[in-house]
C-alpha cells in the first residue's frame, strides 16, 4: 500500500538533535522519489547494515532489491541472513567504514569492477554511525547517498523522513519502493 | 660514598670563587650498553617520515560531525564540500586540526597527571627511590628506552621523560593555531606525536605509582575483586572514589589500615581510581565506568564521595546535592568551584560537610583526605543509620507517577546517544504495568542524563530506567582481576616467537570506554571468542572493569575463567587507563626481547618492526574520550590498528587503507634485497565497526601480518576464515590476499580453498601436489625479512634499498 | 676561573667510584637580595583565589556561536538554554572549556615559539650568553621575575621559566579533558593561568632574540621603515618572509650582509617575522599584516617567499601556486606537506625551486635558508626579468570579465566576515563602469578569500577588488617606527608617578590583528585621540604595521608624528607579538620601581597593584587569533582590561561587571584599616565595542583607577567627559560614579556638574564652598591605599583584613 | 506603505551562512507582529546601534519609535545624532556587551529603575556583533528579543526576514511598525 495521506507524512525529524550542524540538509523523500532516482542510475547499489540481524522485515526488503537486480554490499554482518535467502553481496567482510573510504576514491571500481557508484542506498544502520559516513561522502564526493532507514538522516543527500513513530508506514515505504523498481 | 651538592654557591677545597657549572650528571652503576638510536627525544620531524609512511598507505579518512569552523573571530567559515574558511584552512585540514587537539588534550591528561604524582610521590619518597618492577623486569620502560633513550633508575629519572612530553605537547598544540599546519597529512603526523607522547606520559605515570605504591609487579595471579553495582555491605559506611588519579584517594586505604578499621568501611571506586585502589588494597572494590556514576550517586549507596580528575560528570556536585552526599574534590584539574578548604583543620573540614553547611569542599592535600573521608562516611552513616535518602524513587506510586507523565513525544529518543526507545519502553509500561522494556534499556543506558534535559515533562527517565531494572542492578557483581602493571620479560621470552611466528593467532588489546554500542554483555561475548581460541587478551580501565561485571551462564566472569597470564588463552588486566603503556610497551618488548631489537632512540624501527611482525589489535568497544583517541593514534604510529565502536567513527577520522591499489602495499625485504609487493596485512590502522559480530570478524582479520610464517598465516586464516563463517555466513571476500602458498591455507579446508583459488581466482594449482603454480601477490619465503624504513633496510642489507 | 663538569661519570681526585649528585648550580655572581614573594612558579591552585576575586566582580559572560558540543563521542550534544551534555556539562561551562582550550593553544604558540628559539640560540650563542638588554635596564625580565621568582642572567637560565610555562600549559589543557572542570569560574581561572603563562612565553622569545641577534634595546629613537604595499623596488629581486618566527629568516639578512649585497635584493615581510626582521636590519620592509597575504602573493611581487609559522593563511601553498612563486617553508609547526630537503645541499634545492619541479620545499636548516632564498630569488627575477607573472588581472578585460560575471545573488556578501556589499560594487561597476565603490571595498576587505569560495560564478572577488582600487594600493606606503623591544627603568622611574597618581591620563596599549570592522583607517583616528590627549600609546605587532601605513590629510604616520618615548604622548612600537610581554612587563615595573613594590613571586600583589593604581588599557581592534585570546587573559589576570572591536565578541566570552551592584565594588584600605565600597573602575575586564567612537569613549573610561589622586582623577574625568560629549554628544550616564569630591571634577565644567549632581542625583552641595558634602560612592583620601587581597593587606597593615 | 504582496517577502537567509548552529531559528516576523509583540510588552526598550550614524534613515526611525513612548538604550554612539533630534536615551555610554550583560541579570532594574526589559527590539548593529548577543540573551534569559535590522538575525526570538536586496522594504517594514505602535 502506497503513502497517500499528506497529512499523515510525518516531519523529518533528524535522527539525533544536535546532529544538525550542517549547511545542507539531507530533502526527505517518498517512495517514488527512490525509485526515479535508482531507476535513473548507472550503478546503484545497496549497503545493508547490522540491523538486519535484528530485524528480519529488514533482511526481506533488502532480499527483494537484490531481486529486483541491486546489487547488495553487506556489512555488519548482515550478510550472514541474507546469504541464507540465497542472496549473494557484492561484499561481505568490509564494514561500512572501510566501504564509504572506498567509495570516496573516484578511481575505485567498485567490488564488481564496473565502475564507481553513482547512487548508493542505505537500510539497516545505527543511525549515528551511518551519519557520520553519510557526512564524509556529503563533503568529499559526488554520489547521491539515499538513506532508507527509519530515522531521517540529515547529511544524506536524500532520506526517508522520520518514520521511528511508525514502524508500519516504514514498512510500507519500502514495500512500494521494491515494488516499483 | 656518596656525598650531594646542593644548588646554590660552594667552593671547593680553599678554592673559593671558583664556579662550577654542571650539566647533568647521571648515577652510572652500571653503563647502559645499548648505543643510542636515531631519534632519542623526537621533535615533530624526526618521525615525520614514518608517519608519511603509514598514512600513505592507511589515508586518513574524515567524517565531519560539524560543517562549520568557529575557531577565530574571522569565522565562523562553512567549510562543507572541503570549501576552505577565512585562513584558507579547507574541511579535511580543519577536521585534522580538531584531531590534533584532541590528541593534545587526551596526551596533556595522562602527562599532567604523571606530572602531578611524579611530584607528589618525589615529594614523599624522594627522587632516588629505585625503579624496581620485580625480579622479572629487566626492561622496565619500553616506551622511555624507545623514545625518550634514557634507562630510567630512580623516580627522579622520570622527570626528563615528561620535560619531553610536555614540551611536545606544547610544541603540536601551537601547531593547531590559527595559520599553522595547512595539510592534514602533517596534522596527522603531529596528532601521532602527540599520541606517542601519551604513552611516555602514562608510563611515567604507572612505573611511579607501581614502585612508590607498591602496586602488584607483573603478578600473573594477582587478587580477584568484587566488582559491579550490587557489592557494597550496605551496613558499613561507604566511601567512593571516582577518577583516574589515585595519589588523592590512597591515604583512605592507609590511613583506615593504620587505624585498623579498614573492615568497618566499605571503600569502593568508579573509574580508574577504581582499579588503582585494588591495586592499592585488595580490600576496596570497583562499582564500574563511567555510566555507573549517576547509577551509584542517585542510588544514595555512598555516605562520601572523593573525586580526583578525568571523566567525571561535570555536574557531580549537583547529583551529590541533589542526594545529600558529602562532595570531596581533590585534583586541581577539576576543583568544581568547591572553596579551597587545604588548609583547614581536619575537624572543620569535617564538620562543615557533615553539617550540610558546605555541599562540598576542595581539598588537595591527599593525607587530609585520607583522614577526613571516613570521619564524614561514618558520620553521615550514623545520622541515617543505615537508612539512605535516596533510592531512585521512594515508592512504587513515584515510579509509576513519573511512566505516567510520559506522551511519546519521543525528545528522549532523538537525544539519546543511543536513540534507545524510551518511548516504547514507557508506553509498554503504561499499558501493561509490565517494566521490563524499560529495564531491558538499562543494560545498554550509559546513564548520560541527556534525556532528562530533553524531557519536557521533565521525567526522571535515568531514575525510571534504574529501578525498573532494580533487582537485576543491585545483583549485577563479579570479579576483576586487580590491574598486575607490566608483562613480565620472562612471559615476552616464551610468547615472542610464537607472536611473531604468527602461532599464536594474535593479542586483542582490549582498552578504553563505555561507549558501547550495545548491551554491556556483547564486549563478553567477543572477547571470549578470542580467548576460547588461544588469542592473548589484555585489558585495562573501563574494559576491564566491564569484563569483571559480567558473567556467563555460569554466574563467571572471564577473570574466573581464564588465567591471567600472558600467554595464549590468558587474560591479562595490567590496570587502569595509565597502565595501557604496558600494553605498547610489551609490543616494543617483543622485539626487544624476542628479536633483540635495539629500543634506544630506535622507535621507527621497532614500529616497523612492529607493523610488519607482531599481530597486536587495539580494541576499543566503547571509546568516547579524549584519551582514548591519543592512545590509539599512539597505537597506530608503533603500527598497531586499533578496531573502535560504531560510535568511535564520532572521532570523526580513520586511518583506512585501499586493499586494490596494489602500489601502497610493499616492503624492502632484506634478505632478497627487493622492494616488494605485499599482502594488505593489516589494511587499516583505525576502524569503526557497527556490531559485534563485525569488530570479531574485523580483530581476527587485522592481527595477520606479512611476517606470518606459514604456519603462523595457517592458524590466523584458520580463524579468521572460521569466524567470518560463523558470524558473515561466507567466507570473507578478501582471503585470497592473504594466501603466499598452499601451506598457508587452512588444513581442513584445503582442498576447497584451491579449489576457489582456481575457480573464482584463475589461479594455477597443480593438483596432484596440492601446489599453488600462480596466483600469489607473492610467494612464501623464510627468510623474508621486511621493513618499510630506508635507514633499518640500510642498517640490516649493509646497503641502500632497491627503488 | 671557572671549570665545566660535564654530563655522565667523573670523578674527583682519587676518588673513584665516587658519586656526585647535583640539583641546579647557579651562577650567583652577586645574590638577589629581593625576598622570595609567595607564589614562585605558581601551579593551578595558588593564584585561584585572587581569580576568584576578579572573577567575582568581572563576570563572565558567554555568547555562544554553536549551541552544540561535539568534543567527544558520547556526542553530539544539544546544550542550548543552558542544557547539560552527554559528561554533564551545561553550556556556559562549555563555553569556557573551549576559551581556555583557545587561552592553550595561544600561550602554547608563543611558548613552543620560545622553545625554538631558544634551544636554537643556545646552540649557537651558549647557554652563558648574558642578558643584557643594554644600560637602561635593570629589571630585565619582569614577568619571569614576577611569575617564576628568578632573574635570569643568562640564555640558559631562560630554560627554567620556559620549563615552567610548558607544564602549566599541559596541567590547564589536561583540565578540558572531558569530565574535568564542571564550574565554568574555575575554568576562567584556569584560562587566566595559562594566560599568564602567555606572558612568560612571550618574554623568554623576546629577550632571547634581542640579546643573541642585537636587537634594539630599549631605544627610543629607533629607525623608521618603509611600510605597506607600494614599498618594494620591483627592479630587485623580492624576498619575502611570512610569520612570526625571525630566526628561520634572519639568515637571509646575515648572508647577504656577509655578500655585501643586501641592497641588490628587496627584504618584505608579512605579519611579525616583518616586524623583527627590521628589527635584525632596518634595510627590511614591511609589507602588511594577515590581510596583506593573499594581496602580496596574487599581485606576483615576491620572487620567494619564505613561511614560518602563526597567522599563515592555510591555503599558502596553493596561492604560491598558483603565481608561479617558489615557497619555503621552515618551521615544524608548519610543514604545509611539503618534502623536507632540509639535507639537500643548496644547489639542488635552488634548481628543485627555481625550475618548478618543486613548488615548496620545507627547510628547517636557518643557514641555508639563508643561502637558498636569495639564490632562487635571484634566479626567478633572472627568470621573468622584472615582468612578474600576475598582477592581479592581466588585462582590464579580464577585470571586467570577471565583474560582468556577477548575478548579484548575494552568496560572498552572507560569507563576508564583514558582510561587504561586494553585489553592490560589482552592480555599481556593471551599470557605470565605475569601479570605485568595489576599490572602497579593499580598505576594509580582509583578504580572507571566502567570497571565492561561496561564489557560483568562481569570481576571483579578492583581485577584482585588489584591481578597482590599483592605484591606491600599489602607493600604499608608510614608515613604523622599528620595534623597541622593552621600556627602559628610567621612562618608568619618570612616568611612574604621574601613571600612577592619574596625571598621565592611561596607557593604551594597541596591540592584536587586523580583523577590524571598518576600514583599516579606524585605528588611526582612535589612537591619534589619546595621543593629542597625551595618554602613552604602546603597539606591536599587525597594529603596529597598520598604523604605520596610514597617513593623515598631510601625508604623515603616527610614527612619524609621535615620538618613540614611553611618556605623555609618546608611541611606543615594542615590536612583534612576543614583544607584548614588554607592555605588560611595563606595568610591572611601575609597580617595582615607582612603588618599590617587590615582584619576585609576588603575582598577587602587583596584580593587584595595577588593578588598583595603573590606568593602563589594551585595545584590539581586529582581534581574531589564539594568540590575541590568550595575551589579553593574561593581562586581564594582571588587572588591565581590555577593550577589542565588535568580532572580539566571537571569542565567546567577555567579562564585563555591574556597576549597578554596590556589594560587587569595595577594597580593603590599609590606611583606615576599613573594607570600603569604591567606585567601578574599572568596571569591566573584557569587553567587545561597536563603533570606533564608542571605542575611544569606553577607553578613557576603562583608565580611571580607584587610586586616582584628585588631580589625576580630575584630568581623566575631563577626556572622559569631553570625548563622551564629543563621540555620544552627552556626558556619559555613570560619571557621577567616579567623583568622590569636587577636586575630581573637571576645572571648565565644575559649576555645571555640581548642579547636576544636585538636581538630577540628589547630592548635597555647599554652594559657598562649592562643595560636595554628601553623594559620592566614598570621600576622597589622599592615602587612600586599597587592596582585594587579603594577604596584601596583612603584610602592611600587620592585622587580619576587616570582615 | 504595508508589505502586502506574499510572493514579495524574501525569505529568511541568514546574516551569515556559516551562523547556523543553532537550535532554534528566530522566527522571521512582519511588521504586525512586531507591533503587537511591544503592545503587549509590559516593559519594552529599543536598543540602537552604531550603524545609525551610517544611515540616517535609522535615526529617524529610532527618534518616531521614541516618539511613539519606547525608551531607548543608545549604544555604539548611536546617542549623538538622537540627541541632536531631541531624544534622551536612557543610557548612551554602554557598549552593547554591557547592556546585554546587565540584561541577563534577572535581578537588573532597567536603566530607567522600573524594572527587567521583556521585549527588546534591536537596530541599526554590526549583524555580527548583534548575533553574539542575541545567543547570549537566548540562551541565558527569558526576554524576547526582535531585531529589526536588514540582516535576519538567527539567534533572536523574533526577526525581520533578510531585506539585504531591498534597503526600501526595510524601511517600509519600520515605516509600518512605528505607525502602528
Amino acid at each position: 500500500m502506497a503513502v497517500k495521506k499528506e497529512d499523515k507524512y510525518p516531519a523529518a525529524r533528524r535522527y539525533q538533535v544536535a546532529d544538525i550542524q550542517v549547511s545542507r540538509e539531507a530533502t526527505a523523500v517518498k517512495p517514488n522519489v527512490v525509485v526515479n532516482l535508482v531507476k535513473k542510475a548507472k550503478h546503484p547499489v545497496l549497503v545493508t547494515g547490522g540491523q538486519l540481524l535484528k530485524d528480519p522485515k529488514l533482511v526481506e526488503f533488502a532480499v527483494k532489491f537484490h531481486e529486483k537486480g541491486i546489487p547488495i554490499i553487506a556489512t555488519g554482518g548482515s550478510s550472514k541472513p541474507l546469504i541464507e535467502k540465497g542472496v549473494k553481496p557484492q561484499s561481505a567482510v568490509f564494514p561500512l567504514h572501510y566501504v564509504t573510504q572506498f567509495m570516496l576514491d573516484e578511481e575505485w571500481q567498485g567490488f564488481d569492477g564496473k565502475g564507481s557508484y553513482d547512487v548508493v542506498l542505505y537500510l539497516g544502520f545505527l543511525p549515528y554511525y551511518l551519519s557520520r559516513m553519510l557526512s564524509a561522502l556529503k563533503h568529499f564526493s559526488k554520489i547521491t547517498t539515499i538513506s532508507l532507514d527509519e530515522f531521517y538522516q540529515p547529511h544524506a543527500k536524500f532520506s526517508f523522513t522520520n518514520l521511528t513513530a511508525n514502524k508500519e508506514m516504514h514498512y510500507q515505504m519500502l514495500e512500494e519502493v521494491v515494488n516499483n523498481l | 660514598m656518596a656525598f650531594e651538592l646542593k644548588k646554590g654557591l660552594f667552593a671547593i677545597d680553599e678554592m673559593r670563587n671558583v664556579s662550577i657549572k654542571i650539566g647533568k650528571v647521571v648515577e652510572e652503576e652500571e653503563e647502559w650498553t645499548e648505543p643510542m638510536g636515531p631519534t632519542p627525544k623526537p621533535g615533530i620531524l624526526e618521525l615525520r617520515k614514518w608517519d608519511h609512511k603509514l598514512l600513505e598507505r592507511f589515508e586518513p579518512f574524515y567524517a565531519p560531525m560539524s560543517d562549520y569552523c568557529n575557531l577565530c573571530t574571522m569565522g565562523p567559515c562553512d567549510l562543507s564540500m572541503n570549501k576552505r574558511g577565512a585562513c584558507g584552512i579547507d574541511l579535511k585540514t580543519a577536521k585534522a586540526r580538531l584531531v590534533t587537539i584532541a590528541c593534545c588534550i587526551g596526551a596533556a591528561a595522562h602527562t599532567a597527571h604523571a606530572r602531578h604524582l611524579l611530584d607528589h610521590l618525589i615529594e614523599d619518597y624522594g627522587e632516588d627511590l629505585p625503579i624496581d618492577l620485580g625480579g622479572d623486569i629487566n626492561v622496565e620502560a619500553p616506551n622511555i628506552r624507545t623514545i625518550i633513550g634514557i634507562k630510567p633508575r630512580t623516580l627522579g629519572d622520570l622527570r626528563e621523560a615528561l620535560d619531553w612530553a610536555e614540551k611536545e605537547i606544547v610544541k603540536v598544540l601551537h601547531a593547531t593555531h590559527i595559520g599553522n599546519e595547512e595539510s592534514f597529512i602533517d596534522y596527522e603526523s603531529k596528532a601521532m606525536h602527540v599520541g606517542m607522547a601519551d604513552h611516555i606520559g602514562m608510563e611515567v605515570a604507572d612505573i611511579a605509582q607501581i614502585v612508590a605504591y607498591n602496586l602488584p609487579k607483573a603478578e600473573q595471579d594477582t587478587p580477584l575483586v568484587d566488582t559491579g553495582f550490587g557489592i557494597v555491605d550496605k551496613s558499613k559506611p561507604v566511601i567512593v572514589v571516582v577518577g583516574h588519579n589515585v595519589m588523592y584517594s590512597r591515604p583512605v586505604v592507609e590511613y583506615l589500615e593504620e587505624q585498623g578499621r579498614i573492615d568497618d568501611f566499605e571503600i569502593a571506586g568508579l573509574c580508574c581510581t577504581a582499579h588503582d585502589m585494588t591495586r592499592v588494597s585488595s580490600k576496596t572494590k570497583i562499582f564500574g565506568p563511567i555510566s555507573y556514576q549517576l547509577r551509584v550517586i542517585r542510588s544514595g549507596l555512598p555516605d562520601v564521595l572523593i573525586s580526583d580528575e578525568q571523566c567525571i560528570r561535570a555536574d557531580l556536585l549537583e547529583a551529590c546535592k541533589a542526594v545529600g552526599i558529602p562532595l570531596i574534590a581533590t585534583s586541581d584539574a577539576a576543583i568544581r568551584g568547591l572553596p579551597d578548604v587545604s588548609d583547614w583543620p581536619v575537624d572543620k573540614i569535617v564538620d562543615a560537610l557533615v553539617s550540610g553547611k558546605l555541599p562540598g569542599v576542595f581539598l588537595s592535600d591527599p593525607e587530609k583526605v585520607g583522614q577526613v573521608a571516613p570521619l564524614v562516611a561514618e558520620a553521615v552513616f550514623k545520622k541515617h543509620g543505615g537508612e539512605r535518602k535516596y533510592r531512585f524513587f521512594e515508592t512504587d506510586e513515584d515510579l509509576w507517577g513519573e511512566i505516567n507523565k510520559c506522551t511519546q513525544c519521543m525528545s528522549c529518543v532523538f537525544t539519546c546517544p543511543h536513540n534507545l526507545r524510551i518511548d516504547q519502553g514507557m508506553a509498554h509500561a503504561q499499558k501493561t504495568k509490565d517494566l521490563s522494556k524499560l529495564g531491558y534499556l538499562e543494560e545498554q543506558c550509559l546513564a548520560c542524563g541527556k534525556c532528562e534535559q530533553a524531557c519536557p515533562k521533565n521525567i526522571k527517565i535515568i531514575n525510571v530506567i534504574m529501578a525498573s531494572n532494580f533487582e537485576k542492578l543491585y545483583n549485577k557483581s563479579g570479579k576483576t582481576r586487580v590491574g598486575r602493571g607490566p608483562i613480565q620479560d620472562t612471559e615476552v621470552r616464551n610468547v615472542g616467537q610464537p607472536i611473531v611466528m604468527g602461532q599464536i593467532p594474535g593479542i586483542i588489546a582490549a582498552v578504553g570506554c563505555i561507549n558501547f554500542p550495545d548491551e554491556m554483555q556483547s564486549i563478553r561475548e567477543i572477547l571470549e571468542e578470542f580467548l576460547k581460541r588461544r588469542y592473548i587478551v589484555v585489558t585495562s580501565g573501563c574494559h576491564a572493569m566491564d569484563i569483571g561485571m559480567l558473567k556467563d551462564e555460569e554466574g563467571q566472569t572471564l577473570f574466573e575463567k581464564y588465567p591471567g597470564i600472558f600467554d595464549a588463552g590468558g587474560l591479562v588486566n595490567t590496570g587502569s587507563c595509565v597502565s595501557n603503556s604496558h600494553i605498547s610497551g610489551v609490543a616494543m618488548k617483543v622485539a626487544s626481547i624476542f628479536a633483540m631489537r635495539p629500543l634506544r632512540g630506535n622507535y621507527a624501527e621497532i614500529a616497523d618492526y612492529i607493523l610488519n611482525r607482531v599481530g597486536a589489535v587495539g580494541f576499543s568497544w566503547g571509546p568516547y574520550s579524549h584519551k582514548a583517541a591519543s592512545i590509539a593514534t599512539g597505537f597506530n604510529r608503533l603500527g598497531v590498528p586499533v578496531v573502535v565502536g560504531p560510535h568511535g567513527a564520532k572521532y570523526r577520522r580513520a586511518y583506512i587503507g585501499r586493499y586494490y591499489k596494489p602500489e601502497k602495499w610493499w616492503a624492502y625485504d632484506i634478505k632478497t634485497r627487493k622492494k616488494m609487493n605485499i599482502e594488505p596485512a593489516p589494511d587499516s590502522l583505525l576502524v569503526a565497526v557497527e556490531t559485534k559480530e563485525e569488530a570479531i570478524v574485523q580483530l581476527a582479520r587485522l592481527a595477520l601480518r606479512p611476517n606470518d610464517t606459514s604456519q603462523g598465516r595457517q592458524i590466523k586464516l584458520t580463524h579468521y576464515l572460521e569466524l567470518s563463517q560463523k558470524y558473515l555466513g561466507t567466507l570473507p571476500d578478501d582471503w585470497p590476499l592473504y594466501v603466499r602458498s598452499e601451506a598457508d591455507l587452512p588444513l581442513k579446508m584445503k582442498d576447497q580453498l584451491l579449489q576457489i583459488l582456481e575457480s573464482d581466482y584463475g589461479w594455477k594449482i597443480d593438483w596432484d601436489k596440492k601446489k599453488i603454480l600462480e596466483g600469489p601477490i607473492r610467494p612464501f619465503d623464510a627468510g623474508f625479512n621486511p621493513t618499510l624504513v630506508e635507514e633499518v633496510y640500510e642498517k640490516y642489507a649493509g646497503e641502500k634499498p632497491p627503488q
